[in-house]
């Protein structure tokens, strides 16, 4: 039941805030709301009672096993929260004069130079909200340093077939030509073909790297050099950090611009959606274009880093400091963490996928990429499951529901038949991961013996498996007053 | 280990499960020359020395006694609202891929879509965008590629927009070749200069964005610049603060025909300060451009047995699917955001949100009227205001802030920085959190400071 | 799965308080721990998972329609509890001396005056920390009484065979005999049987009102009358407080001394079990023994009431300040309650109940005294259904939990066969209670056609019915390590 | 109207149902001449007006530098314990009659029995009492019942035991004619003088109580006391602190044949000091005295299918069966408080509960050795001490608080109002919360209160 059904007109006691007599507006009738909106009107018992029991319908973290691959689902800790809560965070104005208190702007400084650090760049700016949002931010001080050097005939940014669908929609934001590399068989960039589209029109290359194929790009340097000569910049898609934290870094790969997804490698909560930040780094060439505001500090205090500071600047990519309370639960669990903890973030997110993916392989799984490593991820393809038995990904995705386990991401990359991308991440106990393999064995199995059992799949949810195109053809976005539910 | 569960007995079975004798074997494949040393990182703190930290921060920053608004908002939040958003199968979940291991967020989210469509009078809503000021960026964009009509790329945008929302939207559209007009306000009224905007009659422009309440907190002639943008075949974006659409007429009535596109700042439903953000972008718009819209967007629709269910739809538009033929790159959004929201606007109702709008529209009223009582203090703008207002002080805005910051209050921004013009003016906002005494408090120090012994009264409320 | 199941020696990190290097007691070896005690060695993640899904599987106020009678099952806003872990109120030491802030004394005293005000009595006491310890410290002070008055042969305390169990426990754990008075055919105490059992024994008597059987105890006046001329003092017992708040007070019907239970009028949360809070109130001559500590004001300051100031006390109940956390949560909806909204609760638990009552009768349903009007409570008995259809009272009450509703209080009061105490509260909507009448009539039709599913019941949860001779039987009530679960 | 959602239509529909014209008229059996007028009590708050008000008063008891203990811990609390702890299906659910809708609660109670054997190395644990000094009173009141060797009704009880736990036991069975005999402590070693304790052998004993550590902080010879208590047919009960349990020894190995009965109080695992309460008491014992224990217990069962499940047990020893013969009175107990308490035994595991106590024990005694620097303050005690200690001062107790108050620091507890003969004494402990920070700040007011620049110095710690 929505909502709007368990609303009715007068029940809504303004209780939150009390209620104003005889208002009168010194507003032109015309400009004045001609009836109510139509939000619910239900007692705060039923709000509460509603939201609780819907937040019981989801999968998350907090109940489930969800190795979900490029997303990093691992153990949000609760300090983060409760500590990102206190009310003398939650209460600051964005424009509080920094004379009025240095506590925030500590936090963000301090979280600039950790991720310095740890991405190996020269500056950090905190700014973008997320990961798309940082790529944007990137791509465009690739423009504005080529700009700057009047070399603007170059129009096309290159991206390798596994990119995640940001990198050419991000690169398309900033007016660039996308072109698709190709990825070898043993999931490396192929490099002549790199090497046959690198020119003079090359802004730059989009990379990942572990790449969303779950394998380290060993080329990387070869790649550096190829793009840098041909006059391109670096970009890295800092999505899968995790899997090298303290073990490698984007700048000493010759990256020139990176993002990080914050709501991945420094596990703040996906929050059903979001929030997430992306904030973003640079080598020392590109610092004059970083967008705005960042935190400086003289020895004595913090201030911020605005136009006027940074005329050069790409400029705001929203209205104050991007996702701030996302960016403090960052730097909370950054402190946790210190230097060892970042390392060994890539140390057990790798143990533990290198594990599973062993273990799957015995289990008689197909793996995308056998001869290679694992880092924090890794790809199953079910090409043959589905040839054989009739039984695809998708189907295998939803049975695993029924068995309390969240699909790892499915389809994803594109260039892999039915894949699986499996990241199990480090907060998950070896038990956990055998569990899960079998889980796998046993539908393997159903998909032989009941394939129904697979392809009607799920069975124990709050619903069944949805008619997606269904929602497409009779587009229902919005509940109408009667429609039922 | 901080997060990490294995036992030494696992990491042994495991490494000897995978065929190797040490963990950093595991990273054999990244050249030895790119290996890094340690990180020159403070090692890692116990959650008891975090939590000292984060309240000493926390305390430093203390907590002010806000008059300040500019696009983000001291609303009262209930208490039930955050409680209920951070359970844990919100707060930890991912975006809904897997509809039926999801259904609590999605549901959630398409009566979000319902309730802004509502609120704004639009048909359609995405399920949020980054902020406000990115969510005006990507209207900016969609109606680009909405009008038909038009082929320019030419944004109408007024000057009485949040200086910061119009910063935005150049860091964001001009790549793509956009370019913006500026409209200037009418220095009398603080409002759209409705003579510079006809002065652009006949031209091919794409969009004109109205923003209500302007920047100032000022009514602007929305009817007209909506029926005036469909005349020149332009679009209609609204820039709203939904708080206010508790009071202010919704966009989808303005004019003859209503905004084609509302897009604005969702904080004002729930989202605490926060040095701000996370906030909520939001985005309607009518049914026709739907498939223009960037972001994520629920549908509802029946499982196996016929059952209803919601799911993400229209996914052809986006990034995953669409790549850099989508809409938008937009993947992560704000949907934590959204949780809160939607649980405040059904918590508060169409009356609660009515009383919170009234309020801060009767506060700021009466802290104006009270202020403009001191010699020497004035309204710049003569316009209807809703719930902020432009204030002109005797000497520099910036020493008033300071010393009023002295006493714990933030008395409002200063404007010059973005507005030379407006040299000595703040802006200044009370919402409904403020009560009397707070605003004898702002009173009677600024009286002080303004040696005006008689205006440190408060003027009665109305 | 247990969290003993989960633990894995050498597991947890040490992680919230950091570990010590090389402890050194100076404390003699027999002193010390021999062995690790055998707490769970589970990650974070391990722990908030496993007690977020066990979460799940109980039924609440916030999920579910809860009517149990006699607990009050309403809703507990959020914001006493929010507001109650302000860090401010969270840390502040129980001996903190006064002039070190006064915010939570003020809180006290305002509570100790709202509830003085709304019970009609002399003077407040917030020690005891739940009803039975208000009971325990109200029957002392009647033992207080009589032997400050060389009255010492007064050896008895009467009770209804309608009240709570824990009136007659009260009472002999104050040393006093417990003599049972019947209750007529209208659910009014049996006068006769009264009046032929006061006497100078008689120390008191302790009663409900409303009575536990949901209707108003009419005699009350001739009650006191009767008790108070043989010597005899007045206990009420404030569990059903909220069935008159704001319309007839325990002060002026003539009690001594009564409880309250915060944790039901006042709406702080049951916790699955607790805690509570049981506030005792008392007539001008009781006062000198009231229970400390208490909270003074003398116009400028609050101050701590102890023995010093009390000599006369009954003493302490608990080390500190009875349940302040919980105390706190009543004052801060007994704030936002204000007058009006106090006796709304009476009203509308009221409206409530009789709408619901009406509506069962009409559905067929027997009501134990259909004659008389419920007050926030009712009782229905299922004697006719037992007898002739074979379903019992714990079978419906146990199918209704297959229909999502908490089941009512069965079995209470004991002198009603088979009976159902129903409390829906004030906090539910008309629709709730209609949809349970149409619970209660499907169950019914079950118990007819197919009663099978109505005496297995409950089908639908996390386990089945349980075997509740079994656990007496093979007392299990610590697991041993090995032991399946 | 808050809390109640009502409408005029529900209202008007409900009462014709029910057949009477208005709510009032459901009051007719209450005797009109009992009737009270309107309450004197003023309206209601809105939320946003209580948050205001309690913002208030929490910043007005503001945020001590805490070195108080006293039976009241300020220990470490992970933020994962109360998130989870607070959400509604713990929060908001009654005590659990129905079983099977109850299995959360009831596995996390059978879980916390399970973990307070294994702390107290007892068989069997109760699921709470109110707090621990009312567990100490149970617990002498299930010795009364229990011991079927002893007739008296008496009880040795030292003085060395928390004056307030003392007067609450005295409070709770006096009325049962019971008689407690006071055991003074050793003034040298500030514990149990075992010479006074064994003067009573051969007398008709119920049982001893055997604090440890005791109210100062102090070691008792607890294996001698329980052997002496067994001789001489008495039941051992033992007063712990449970946090001191990671480092002291179980009571179930006290001795020969270790304590009958333990109780205490359970607010040091992971339950805010919150001005005393909700805290939580804890009660465990042999297997052969189970039926003779008070409150809640939970057992093991196996449902319809053979499926294990949790389930409410030994209910005949309970007033709500036994009535008048029941255990105990108590009905209503402290299970949020044991879900936490619960939830906080699995986050820190014996680890953490081992390294809590031994920095307690560490931050203590480094502070101890840094008072007694200073000329005239002293040790009291010669005895070893777990996490707090008696420290005489050159001058009033009353006034060095004071004046370590105005520095909002609550510098320990004065021990004269329970104890004349400890003038000018204070109870201190510096539990593991405090850094060396904090232990230089306290210092170095202290240094400066008794012209003791030296002293000011923090010892280094060992
Ligand atoms: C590889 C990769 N790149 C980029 C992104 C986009 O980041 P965001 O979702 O934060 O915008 C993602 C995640 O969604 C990703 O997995
Ligand atoms: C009528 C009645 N009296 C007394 C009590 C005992 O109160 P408590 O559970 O708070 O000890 C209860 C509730 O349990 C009750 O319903």
């Amino acid at each position: 039941m929505l909502i709007f059904e368990q609303s009715r007109l007068g029940r809504n006691p303004k209780h939150q805030v009390g209620a104003v007599e005889g208002a009168n507006y010194e507003i032109p009738e015309e400009f004045l709301r001609k009836q109510p909106a139509g939000l619910p009107d239900v007692s705060e018992l039923q709000a509460v009672r509603h939201y609780t029991l819907l937040s019981q319908k989801n999968f998350s973290i907090d109940t489930h096993f969800y190795p979900l691959g490029s997303c990093t689902m691992k153990y949000n800790p609760r300090a983060c929260n409760t500590l990102a809560n206190l009310p003398g965070i939650t209460s600051r104005h964005p424009f509080t004069p920094p004379d009025m208190g240095q506590g925030f702007m500590a936090c963000m400084y301090d979280l600039q130079n950790m991720l310095r650090e740890v991405t190996g760049m020269s500056a950090i700016s905190l700014a973008p909200a997320a990961g798309a949002q940082g790529e944007f931010a990137g791509v465009a001080m690739i423009r504005a340093y080529h700009d700057a050097n009047n070399d603007t005939e170059r129009c096309e940014i290159l991206v390798p077939d596994a990119a995640h669908g940001t990198n050419p929609a991000s690169a398309v934001m900033c007016g660039y030509k996308v072109k698709e590399i190709p990825t070898n068989s043993e999931g490396d960039v192929d490099l002549d073909a790199l090497k046959s589209v690198v020119g003079p029109q090359t802004a730059g290359i989009m990379l990942t790297n572990p790449s969303t194929l779950g394998v380290f790009e060993r080329q990387i340097e070869e790649i550096a050099r190829v793009v840098h000569e041909a006059g391109g910049l670096l970009y890295y898609d800092g999505a899968n950090l995790n899997a090298i934290l303290g073990k490698v870094r984007p700048g000493d790969m010759g990256f020139d611009v990176i993002h990080l997804n914050l709501h991945k490698t420094f596990s703040t909560p996906h929050g059903g959606g979001g929030p997430g930040a992306g904030p973003v780094g640079v080598s020392e060439r590109l610092k004059p274009y970083l967008p705005i505001p960042m935190v400086a500090y003289d020895g004595d205090d913090y201030s911020w880093v605005t136009e006027k500071e940074l005329p050069t600047t790409i400029g705001r990519l929203s209205a104050f400091m991007g996702n701030a309370s996302i960016l403090m639960r960052a730097y909370i669990y950054a402190k946790m963490l210190g230097n060892d903890g970042m390392a060994r973030i890539a140390e057990f997110s790798t143990l533990n996928a290198n594990y599973l993916m062993t273990r799957l392989d015995e289990a008689g799984f197909e793996m995308a990429f056998k001869n290679r490593r694992a880092t924090h991820e890794f790809i199953v393809t079910l090409k043959q499951v589905a040839k054989t038995m009739g039984v695809n990904t998708m189907d295998f995705a939803k049975r695993m529901l029924d068995y309390g386990v969240h699909a790892p991401t499915t389809y994803f990359p594109l260039l892999i038949a039915e894949c699986l991308l499996i990241e199990p991440t480090e907060t998950e106990t070896r038990e956990t991961l055998d569990d899960f393999v079998e889980v796998l064995k046993k539908i393997l199995k159903e998909a032989e013996h009941t394939p129904d059992l697979v392809t009607q799949a799920p069975h124990t949810l709050p619903v069944k498996r949805l008619d997606d195109v269904r929602a497409v053809r009779q587009l229902d976005v919005a509940w109408k007053e009667g429609e039922e539910s | 280990m901080p997060f990490i569960p294995h036992t030494t007995d696992d990491i042994e079975h495991m490494l000897k499960t995978i065929g190797v004798a040490d963990i950093n074997a595991l990273f054999d494949e990244i050249p030895e020359s790119l290996r890094c040393p340690p990180l020159d990182i403070a090692a890692g703190l116990s959650e008891q020395e975090i939590v000292r930290l984060m309240h000493e921060r926390a305390n430093e920053d203390g907590q002010t006694l806000n008059f300040a608004g500019a696009g983000a908002y001291e609303h009262h939040i209930p208490a039930a609202i955050w409680e209920v958003t951070t359970r844990g199968e919100f707060y930890s979940a991912y975006t809904p891929y897997q509809a039926e291991a999801s259904q609590g967020t999605l549901q959630l989210l398409y009566e979000f879509q319902t309730m802004m469509t509502r609120l704004t009078g639009m048909d359609v809503s995405n399920a949020s965008l980054y902020d406000g000021a990115s969510a005006l960026a990507e209207a900016v964009l969609m109606s680009v590629r909405a009008n038909r009509k038009s082929k320019s790329k030419v944004i109408l945008m007024p000057t009485s927009l949040h200086p910061h929302y119009r910063a935005v939207v150049k860091t964001i559209v001009t790549q793509q070749g956009i370019t913006m007009q500026d409209i200037d306000y009418d220095p009398a009224t603080g409002t759209t200069d409705l003579d510079k905007l006809m002065a652009h009659a006949g031209e091919d422009i794409a969009a004109v964005v109205i923003p209500q309440p302007n920047f100032f907190g000022g009514i602007e002639p929305v009817n007209e610049m909506v029926n005036w943008a469909h005349e020149n075949k332009a679009l209609a974006i609204a820039v709203v603060n939904p708080m206010s659409l508790g009071v202010l007429n919704a966009p989808g009535d303005w004019g003859q025909t209503g905004a084609d596109i509302v897009c604005g700042e969702g904080q004002p439903l729930g989202i605490p300060l926060a040095s701000g953000g996370a906030y909520l972008g939001f985005l309607c718009c009518q049914q026709s451009y739907v498939r223009q819209m960037p972001g994520r967007i629920i549908g509802k629709t029946v499982d196996l047995d016929g059952k209803p269910g919601y799911t993400l739809t229209l996914q052809a538009r986006e990034q995953h699917i669409r790549r850099s033929k989508a809409t938008s790159n937009i993947c992560t959004n704000q949907g934590l955001m959204v949780t809160a929201a939607t649980i405040y606007m059904s918590i508060m109702g169409d009356a609660g949100v009515n009383s919170a709008a009234t309020q801060s529209y009767q506060n700021t009223h009466q802290l104006v009227a009270s202020m403009t009582d001191i010699p020497g203090v004035e309204r710049v703008f003569d316009s209807p205001f809703f719930h902020e207002a432009v204030i002109k002080l005797p000497s520099s805005a910036a020493r008033y802030l300071r010393s009023m910051g002295a006493h714990n209050i933030l008395a409002g921004i200063s404007l010059e920085q973005w507005y030379p013009e407006l040299k000595d003016c703040v802006l200044v906002c009370a919402t409904e959190t403020k009560n009397q005494a707070d605003l004898e408090k702002y009173m009677s120090h600024m009286g002080r400071l303004f040696d005006a012994p008689l205006a440190c009264q408060l003027r009665p409320s109305f």
